[in-house]
């Protein structure tokens, strides 16, 4: 039974990979996305230089890529100004922003989802309560509540190896899937608000069918969309967020490849001498971003007119 | 109406209550002593310690800290600054609030009218060509995070653009930096201001814009325009008159969340502008570890944002007859 | 503390250290700080120079130490002494000097066509006045001169200061940045400026700008502009972005990625000048690991000097030997030392034979700030090929001078120029030095740091500071990869301007615009 | 006739569709004249291409709508399809009036309703504001809008439905205009609603001489306001004809199949089975070459798939598009043979003694007392005069009881509480009051409370088949769950009772591999009541299984409800707001009004004096799918008042025509006992009703 409604569900997909591909702009998003995510996965057998803070380069030397002649040469990106090579750890950068952003988004689709199911779906005070909490917590900006979180736990002294340490140690991680949990559970509350009213629902209800009976095989395949959507959407969002953080100082700390870091790092003086380490960075963000952002729309426009 | 204001200020007094715990209890749910942080962390001796510990009253139970830090809060008294000896929260955050909500302004003021424009043509335009250029603006804008537009605009549109021969005929000034005098007047900061302002309505702008043109296209689809149409009023009256009155309500609430939005984008765009505001200041905050200082700004943020919100609901349900006061 | 030490008994201030130690902050890239202003330029008539420094905070002598606070106080009164950019003493209101044969009395001849702004004459008076304000205000100042037994006016024009104990430097005492001189019985110190020097204090609006008038009567002719502008600026990129846009015509103490930015650009004029400032990384001596000296010399091979100088100097001032006394001090530097070449297996197996075969984890804290960011970058990469592997903990620039930096196992420092060595040394290297941060105890050194101080025989002194560099080079818990250079960048316009090391001690007087 | 030119003549007209980037014909071929004065009806079923005609008569057709070459649209002897937009404007505002379905929708929601109507008319002529106002005024009386200057001070969604769908009338009639065009005007309002404003625009209409066509599904509607009729299906004309003409006979075997389709008042299931349509219509993308109606056919022949038979213009000037149509015009619809009820589990006589005319004891379902309050916010007064708020009172002590094998209908307006009893007794809401007993158990308030063996008795059939399926499950697996959960089956076992049970509904054994969105409306509703069989209920809940359903579609439904009670015995709670549909099935009925209960009875006493006023005003405002057949209709003003706050004594005084004094607003009616368990809670004795009270013809007395 449930291998039939996965497979519904996948069909629904399938559809909308043909929607997708059917659009241009979707496309593109999709493939740039995909193609960073490669990057992410296997950044350290695609980069020449898998060390981030590898030094054994003369530094500051220009970029020898020639996109005209297809060719990479030697430092395609040129190297910074310790004499890293910045072709690779902008390779390098793709792991650490899809591992924070892209794990925080999925912890957070994921819990934020359950979550949202079950306040959907049980009504009452309880998803009153829930509900005011959820809206206390988005009244906080993003960022400020990503800041002050970032600047206690930095503060706070862990024995190494500790349980606390190592949440410390991920704690944009942990910031990331706090703030959209809430986010996430708001959508899925209200995707399943307007299917938990249609009458398959009740009918589950009237063959006394249990909760998470009906959460989960009744329910939830319907909300599956919304919260693609939403994932994607909280995908770009949170890249966002993470490359700010980095930025600001607050995120990944030298020598991490991380991009948003490497934009901060290049940009007083050294953006007159090696203009190609701040730039190649950021423009990697941009991309990844404004492809999250098609391959979203690309989702939103497949999945909410169909199934 | 007294109906609707009687939920509406409840849920925004429920709400600021848990917003407030929010932040109070950010302190007291990590794990760690809060006065060790403020301290200055393991360095800090226990006398000191304790010294905070007493000055924060952290050693009363819990429901009577937040009480005393809740009363301190309205009645004004954010403590000392860490940060910067010798001053105070209060003072330091309403000189930075104020400069933050004058960058905030310029940047409502150029983004609002602009994007609500781009979302009408958008939106009148489905999938025609206007549409899909602006679309591909607006996606393209919104992709950029605001360091990134920042240092663009400093870098090639202040710089390298601003010191052109022609620019400078043109007599512009780019403000390649907007580190102004915190305490100078809205006039002496208003020529630093308006390339950051940009940064953010650029963000902004994409947002707004997409909404409303969602809401020009959802209300162009409704029966009463072809009601409007065919009492046979020119095209433009229907639009004017009936779709955009319709349209365009809502963006009065997705304008109130933008601020959300907007306070986010200003921590980074002043930071990257220099610019001294409630944002940099933040971030200064947390960089000197002065939880109190940081903490005071999170509830002013919070409180600009839901008296926003509650405005615009307000505001909201005052114009549209739809929403059942009663 | 030996009892005739002059290291001053009461620590200084954080906000003191920061100016007087921690040059390389000055660079900090977006430390956003309380008040800023906007690079506006306001056109005035007649000539006017327009200098962009990083906001002051205070304008009175006895606590002034930043550039910009400095540059105000030498543009409105004169020192007794100067020196100039090789550390030579140079006169300025003490047109010569004279000591004793047993070092302990000093006479100085003051220049007899010195006035005040008010136009009254300088004398000796006003000297006099201004050593024993010093002396009563117990400031930085207050120390140096803590060994004067007595002052006292032999004329109009002539001083005699009396010490209790010789003091080699005590001259360079005198050219303190603090120590300008004031009129006798002056009132409102820090706001009211009746000063000699050549430049009139006009107006100065908070935050923002000082406008200073040219003093047409100055003893040393009157300045060449007639107006001399310092900006304000909270952050140093804006000032350099002020500059590339044309709103300032001058800038110092940049980074120098920026002013290799500007060596090039026939727009500017670049001037840049090595200092004794310089940068280290150290071991807490008195810990494990440090206090092993075969850990410190595997940390001394493991680390590659010339690249960090390439990297992150820049090719600008010198490459270190491990030592505080650099190739600035001429005379007392070990030219003929050789700091080691990098081996990484080397220091590899000097951590086995220490007990460390498996190599070290250690954390390398440092402020977030400037170059430090990089330097450590640099060093990890290198200390890694030898088994030291760390893990760089940066810590907000105020937060790490006031607790952190005296405790830390690995730590990164930065120290500001001074005209002679023995401040390093008394302040750091002495086992007693109240800023001796790797906790270093060496009772050769402090014998050695002891005869630096006291002793009037240069011979001496110059074999005990060269005794004392070979020690620190060979088993010594710091690396000290490079000294920094002071830059200076001015408008294509600007001409007559001689930097000095320290930017604030600039003079303008003979600056040409146009 | 006149040599003047027809007010509306078109010839012709082919509409396309763009879908996928294709453009489809979705109307093909169509025709009609139209004289001043005349009420023409179009009648089709959903997706039949009625509503698309409407807006390209008034050359309003959206942007993936086209009007093709060839044809001729020609308003008052002028061309329309060469009109510029500046003269179509003029044409829109003065001369050609249209009046939408969905008056809600149709107005501006933050206009207020005077400043949309008087637009109206300032588009039309320039008349100063005052005189604007009057006319409104004036036509605000006209369609019997009561309190004029309330209702143009009001936002539309401060109205209720019959005074917004009044409104829209306003607003077409306001410039005296020549055509008018009116899509469904009254679909989705109450019967009572919906007779007062079709009588009211039937005067008006004669009074304006203005030409009407009037688009609609509703035959009843045609066949009381029409004078021509034309047919639609597929987007072709099937036949034209006057009413009279086409409801005596009707030539095309489409016609036939719908007017016969549809349950006449009076018309049991016992004594005929409803002549059903057979399949669905074709899909726009998938229109057969031949006759679109063939494949439906009953009279189809193998030149019908073939050839695609023209549009034949008889001596009468009716039309019909039918190869066969002489043959078929004579053939009789197919009698229901008469049945013998098998399979009954516990037979019953259909009328009892005791209480309700059935023993107590004998009933499967009692409920008594049942009610259920929904409580409301507290308004700041009542909060600082620490007032409880009235609740709405959705179901106020009710009295039921359902005996095995037989249904019960429930009648009632919108808002009357029907659907909010059939979710009491299902346990989807809780009662606040009252107890339920089947079979002698007592049953739990909440579905969650229920035993399995009370689950398994009780089962539903939802109104909307869109929503009473899962969209990723399929029909199998839909029927299988309650056998598995509640039969306790074993998954083999389940999946060869699942396509038994499709067979049951007249499903082949393929539909159980196929997802919700591959199913038509009434092979959803089919599988739903599978769904509902599944357990071997005692009892299933049927809330208006058929209202969503097209007419054709529906009488198959009804017919499969009625075959399967006979051949299962299960009894039905069957809820309707369509008294012929209730009429058809129903062996009992019982009638509600503001959540109580105003009478109960046979299917056929319910029909006949005396009834209770209320329900007299129900029964005279069906429209009857007979033009010879005119009532006096008995109208009630629009609205029910609230549940919040009810009226005192009689719930129904505010609107009752029959109100005998104070003694209806003081006190409350006494249920008055009549033959055969027939009660009518009311002060007028029965004797008294009966005298005052008229005959109803009914269908199968005819």
């Amino acid at each position: 039974m449930r291998s039939v409604r996965v497979s519904r569900v996948y069909a629904a997909f399938k559809r909308s990979a043909g929607a997708q591909l059917r659009h241009p702009q979707s496309a593109v998003g999709t493939l740039a996305v995909a193609f960073f995510l490669v990057l992410a996965l296997f950044g350290a057998q695609l980069a020449p230089h898998p060390n981030p803070n590898d030094q054994s380069h003369a530094a500051r030397l220009p970029p020898t890529l020639d996109i005209g002649a297809l060719h990479l040469g030697e430092h395609p990106f040129g190297t910074d100004r310790l004499g890293r090579d910045v072709y690779s750890r902008v390779i390098l950068g793709a792991g650490s922003i899809f591992r924070i952003a892209g794990l925080g988004t999925l912890i957070s689709v994921l819990a934020g989802s359950a979550l949202g199911l079950f306040m959907g779906y049980q009504g009452g005070w309880i998803d009153e309560v829930i509900g005011r909490v959820i809206d206390a917590l988005l009244a906080i900006p993003a960022l400020l509540l990503a800041l002050v979180l970032v600047g206690i736990v930095r503060n706070l002294d862990f024995e190494a190896g500790s349980w606390q340490a190592a949440l410390a140690d991920n704690v944009i991680l942990l910031v990331i899937s706090l703030l959209y949990i809430p986010i996430v559970a708001r959508v899925a509350r209200s995707a399943t608000l307007d299917i938990r009213t249609r009458e398959f629902v009740e009918a589950a209800e009237v063959r006394g069918e249990s909760k998470a009976y009906i959460i989960f095989r009744e329910i939830l395949p319907s909300v599956v969309p919304s919260l693609v959507v939403e994932a994607s959407l909280r995908f770009s969002y949170a890249i966002f967020l993470v490359a700010s953080l980095g930025f600001l100082g607050f995120g990944a700390r030298p020598p991490s490849p991380d991009w948003g870091l490497m934009v901060n790092e290049n940009r007083g003086g050294f953006y007159q001498l090696t203009p190609w380490a701040l730039e190649f960075p950021a423009l990697a963000i941009a991309v990844l971003v404004i492809a999250v952002n098609l391959m979203s729309d690309g989702i939103r426009r497949a999945l909410q007119k169909g199934a | 109406m007294l109906l609707f204001l009687r939920r509406r200020f409840l849920f925004f007094f429920f709400t600021y209550l848990l917003s407030s715990l929010t932040i109070f209890f950010l302190l007291r749910i990590l794990p760690g002593d809060p006065a060790r942080v403020i301290a200055g962390g393991r360095e800090a001796t226990a006398e000191q310690v304790a010294e905070i510990r007493a000055e924060l009253g952290l050693n009363a139970p819990l429901p009577a800290q937040y009480i005393s830090w809740v009363g301190n809060f309205l009645g004004g008294n954010w403590g000392d600054t860490i940060a910067f000896r010798g001053a105070q929260n209060y003072d330091l955050i309403i000189e930075r609030s104020l400069n933050s909500a004058r960058l905030a302004a310029v940047a409502l003021l150029m983004s609002v009218p602009l994007s609500l424009v781009l979302g009408v043509i958008a939106g009148l335009f489905e999938n025609k060509l206007p549409d899909i250029l602006i679309s591909l603006l607006t996606l393209s804008v919104v992709s950029l995070p605001e360091f990134v537009t920042g240092l663009f605009l400093i870098n090639i549109v202040a710089l390298r653009w601003g010191s052109s021969d022609l620019a400078q005929s043109l007599g512009w000034w780019f403000p390649s930096s907007s580190a102004v005098r915190a305490d100078a007047s809205f006039g002496e900061m208003l020529p630093a201001l308006w390339l950051p302002a940009f940064a953010a309505t650029l963000v902004m702008l994409a947002y707004i814009s997409r909404l409303t043109r969602a809401g020009v296209i959802e209300e162009l689809k409704r029966d009463y325009v072809r009601t409007a149409a065919l009492k046979g009023i020119p095209w433009r009256t229907v639009i004017w008159r009936h779709v955009l009155r319709n349209a365009l309500l809502p963006t009065i609430t997705v304008i109130a969340i933008s601020i959300s939005w907007l306070i986010s984008g200003l921590v980074v765009i002043e930071y990257v502008f220099g610019f001294p505001g409630l944002g940099s200041l933040l971030i200064t905050a947390i960089e000197r570890r002065d939880l109190l200082l940081a903490q005071a700004i999170a509830m002013v943020t919070v409180t600009v944002i839901l008296f926003a919100n509650l405005f615009a609901d307000i505001a909201y349900a005052l114009l549209n007859p739809r929403v059942e006061l009663a | 503390m030996s009892k005739n030490s002059s290291v001053p008994a009461n620590a200084l201030s954080r906000r003191e250290f920061l100016n007087v130690f921690a040059a390389g902050a000055a660079a900090a890239v977006g430390t956003v700080s309380l008040a800023g202003i906007s690079g506006i330029a306001s056109a005035q008539d007649g000539s006017a120079l327009r200098f962009a420094w990083l906001t002051p905070a205070t304008l009175d002598p006895r606590s002034a130490s930043g550039d910009s606070e400095i540059a105000i106080l030498n543009a409105v009164y004169d020192y007794l002494i100067e020196t100039d950019a090789a550390s030579n003493l140079v006169p300025r209101l003490a047109k010569s000097w004279a000591v004793s044969d047993d070092g302990l009395r000093y006479t100085l001849q003051l220049e007899e066509n010195a006035s005040w702004h008010d136009g009254s004459p300088v004398t000796a008076d006003d000297v006099l006045w201004t050593i024993n304000w010093q002396r009563e205000a117990e400031g930085s100042v207050a120390n140096l001169l803590s060994t004067v037994e007595s002052v006292e006016a032999l004329d109009a024009h002539a001083t005699a200061i009396t010490l209790s104990a010789p003091n080699p430097d005590f001259l360079y005492n005198l050219t303190d940045n603090k120590f300008v001189i004031l009129q006798a019985g002056a009132e409102d110190i820090g706001v009211e400026f009746n000063g000699s020097g050549p430049f009139i204090f006009e107006e100065m609006i908070a935050g923002d700008r000082a406008i200073l008038r040219a003093n047409p009567d100055y003893w040393r002719g009157a300045p060449s502009v007639d107006r001399l502008e310092f900006i304000y600026f909270a952050d140093q990129q804006a000032g350099i972005a002020a500059l590339q846009g044309g709103s300032v015509d001058g800038i110092a103490r940049l980074d120098n990625a920026s002013f290799l930015g500007f060596t090039g650009d026939v727009n500017f004029n670049t001037t840049d000048i090595p200092t004794s400032g310089h940068h280290l990384a150290r071991l807490r001596a008195d810990r494990e690991p440090g206090s092993d000296v075969r850990v410190r010399q595997a940390f001394k091979l493991a680390t590659d000097r010339d690249a960090i100088w390439e990297r992150i100097q820049l090719g600008f001032g010198a490459v270190g030997k491990d030592s505080p006394i650099g190739p600035a001090f001429g005379q007392y530097f070990l030219a003929e030392a050789e700091a080691p070449a990098r081996d990484p297996a080397a220091a590899a197996a000097l951590l086995a034979e220490a007990g460390y075969p498996d190599g070290l984890d250690m954390t390398l804290h440092l402020p977030n700030s400037g170059n430090f960011p990089d330097l450590a970058q640099l060093l990890a990469a290198q200390w890694e090929e030898a088994g030291i592997r760390v893990d760089v903990q940066l810590e907000e620039e105020n937060t790490y001078w006031s607790e952190l930096w005296m405790d830390v196992d690995l730590g990164i420092t930065g120290w500001g120029p001074r005209p002679v060595p023995q401040l390093y040394l008394d302040f750091a290297y002495h086992s007693e030095g109240v800023w001796n941060e790797s906790h270093y105890s060496n009772a050769r050194v402090d014998e050695l740091i002891e005869i630096g101080r006291s002793s009037r025989d240069q011979a001496e002194r110059t074999a005990a500071y060269k005794e004392i560099q070979q020690i620190l080079l060979d088993e010594g818990p710091i690396i000290v990869p490079y000294f920094f250079a002071a830059f200076m960048v001015l408008a294509g316009n600007i001409s007559g301007v001689t930097m000095h090391p320290f930017a604030g001690r600039t003079n303008f007087n003979t600056a040409l615009v146009g | 006739m006149t040599a003047a030119p027809h007010l509306l003549d078109v010839e012709g007209l082919t509409i396309s569709y763009q879908v996928k980037g294709r453009w489809l014909p979705a109307v093909r071929d169509f025709r009609l004249q139209l004289r001043r004065g005349q009420i023409l009806g179009l009648v089709g079923e959903s997706g039949s291409g009625k509503s698309t005609i409407a807006l390209a008569l008034l050359r309003y057709l959206s942007g993936n709508g086209r009007v093709e070459g060839g044809g001729t649209l020609r308003f008052a002897g002028d061309d329309l399809l060469r009109k510029s937009d500046a003269e179509l404007r003029q044409i829109w505002a003065e001369r050609i009036k249209f009046v939408p379905q969905n008056a809600g929708a149709a107005l501006n929601p933050s206009i207020k309703i005077g400043a949309q109507v008087t637009e109206a008319l300032r588009a039309a002529s320039d008349i100063d504001r005052g005189e604007a106002q009057a006319r409104m005024m004036r036509v605000f009386h006209d369609v019997r809008l009561v309190d004029p200057e309330r209702v143009a001070q009001r936002y539309p969604h401060e109205l209720s439905g019959g005074m917004q769908q009044r409104v829209t009338i306003a607003l077409a009639l306001i410039c005296n205009p020549e055509l008018l065009i009116m899509d469904e005007p009254t679909t989705g309002l109450d019967v009572t609603t919906e007779a007062a404003i079709l009588d009211r625009l039937r005067n008006l209409i004669a009074e304006r001489e203005a030409g009407v066509l009037y688009i609609t599904h509703n035959l009843g509607v045609v066949a009381q306001l029409c004078q021509r009729v034309i047919v639609l299906y597929a987007g072709e004309i099937m036949e034209e004809a006057t009413a009279l003409d086409l409801f005596q006979r009707p030539k095309h075997p489409y016609t036939q199949g719908l007017i016969s389709s549809v349950p006449q008042l009076g018309q049991s299931k016992r004594a005929a089975q409803l002549q059903a349509i057979a399949g669905n219509p074709p899909s726009l993308t998938r229109t057969p070459g031949g006759c679109v109606f063939a494949d439906r056919c009953p009279a189809v022949i193998e030149r019908c798939r073939e050839q695609k038979p023209p549009l034949e213009k008889l001596g009468d000037g009716s039309l019909i598009r039918c190869f066969r149509w002489e043959e078929t015009i004579s053939m009789p619809p197919v009698p229901r043979p008469p049945q013998g009820r098998k399979g009954r589990k516990k037979p019953l006589p259909l009328n009892g003694g005791g209480v309700w005319g059935g023993g107590v004891e004998s009933a499967l379902l009692h409920a008594k007392n049942l009610s259920k309050l929904f409580p409301v916010a507290r308004s700041l007064r009542e909060l600082l005069a620490r007032v409880e708020p009235a609740p709405i009172r959705a179901v106020d002590g009710v009295d039921l009881h359902v005996r095995a094998g037989q249904t019960l209908g429930l009648v009632g307006e919108s808002g009357s509480g029907k659907t909010t009893l059939a979710r009491l007794i299902i346990g989807l809401e809780e009662r606040d009051g009252g107890s339920l007993e089947l079979l002698g158990m007592d049953v739990r308030n909440s579905v969650r409370d229920r035993s399995q063996d009370v689950l398994s008795k009780i089962q539903m059939v939802f109104q909307n088949p869109q929503n009473s399926l899962n969209p990723y499950v399929t029909a199998g697996q839909a029927i299988r769950r309650p056998l598995i959960k509640l039969r306790g089956m074993a998954p083999a076992a389940a999946e060869a009772e699942a396509l038994a049970l499709l067979g049951r509904v007249n499903l082949r054994p393929e539909y159980a591999e196929r997802y919700p969105d591959e199913l038509s409306g009434g092979e959803k509703q089919r599988v739903a009541i599978a769904r509902a069989f599944a357990s071997d209920p005692d009892l299933i809940i049927c809330d208006e299984p058929v209202s969503a359903l097209d007419v054709s579609v529906q009488s198959a439904v009804l017919n499969l409800l009625a075959q399967l009670q006979d051949e299962g015995g299960a009894a039905y709670l069957f809820i309707s707001h369509d008294l012929s549909v209730v009429g058809y099935l129903a062996d009992r009925i019982a009638v509600m009004y503001l959540g109580q209960l105003a009478e109960v009875g046979d299917a056929r006493q319910l029909f006949q004096p005396p009834y209770h006023p209320y329900t007299e005003a129900l029964v005279s405002a069906i429209p009857i799918p007979d033009p010879r057949h005119s009532t006096e209709r008995i109208l009630l003003s629009d609205d029910l008042p609230s549940a919040q706050n009810l009226p005192s004594g009689c719930r129904f005084h505010t609107r009752c025509p029959r109100k005998i004094g104070e003694i209806c607003e003081r006190e409350e009616p006494p249920w008055r006992a009549g033959d055969g368990g027939h009660r009518i809670r009311c002060h007028i004795p029965l004797a008294e009703l009966t005298t005052m009270q008229r005959r109803l013809t009914l269908a199968d007395e005819a």
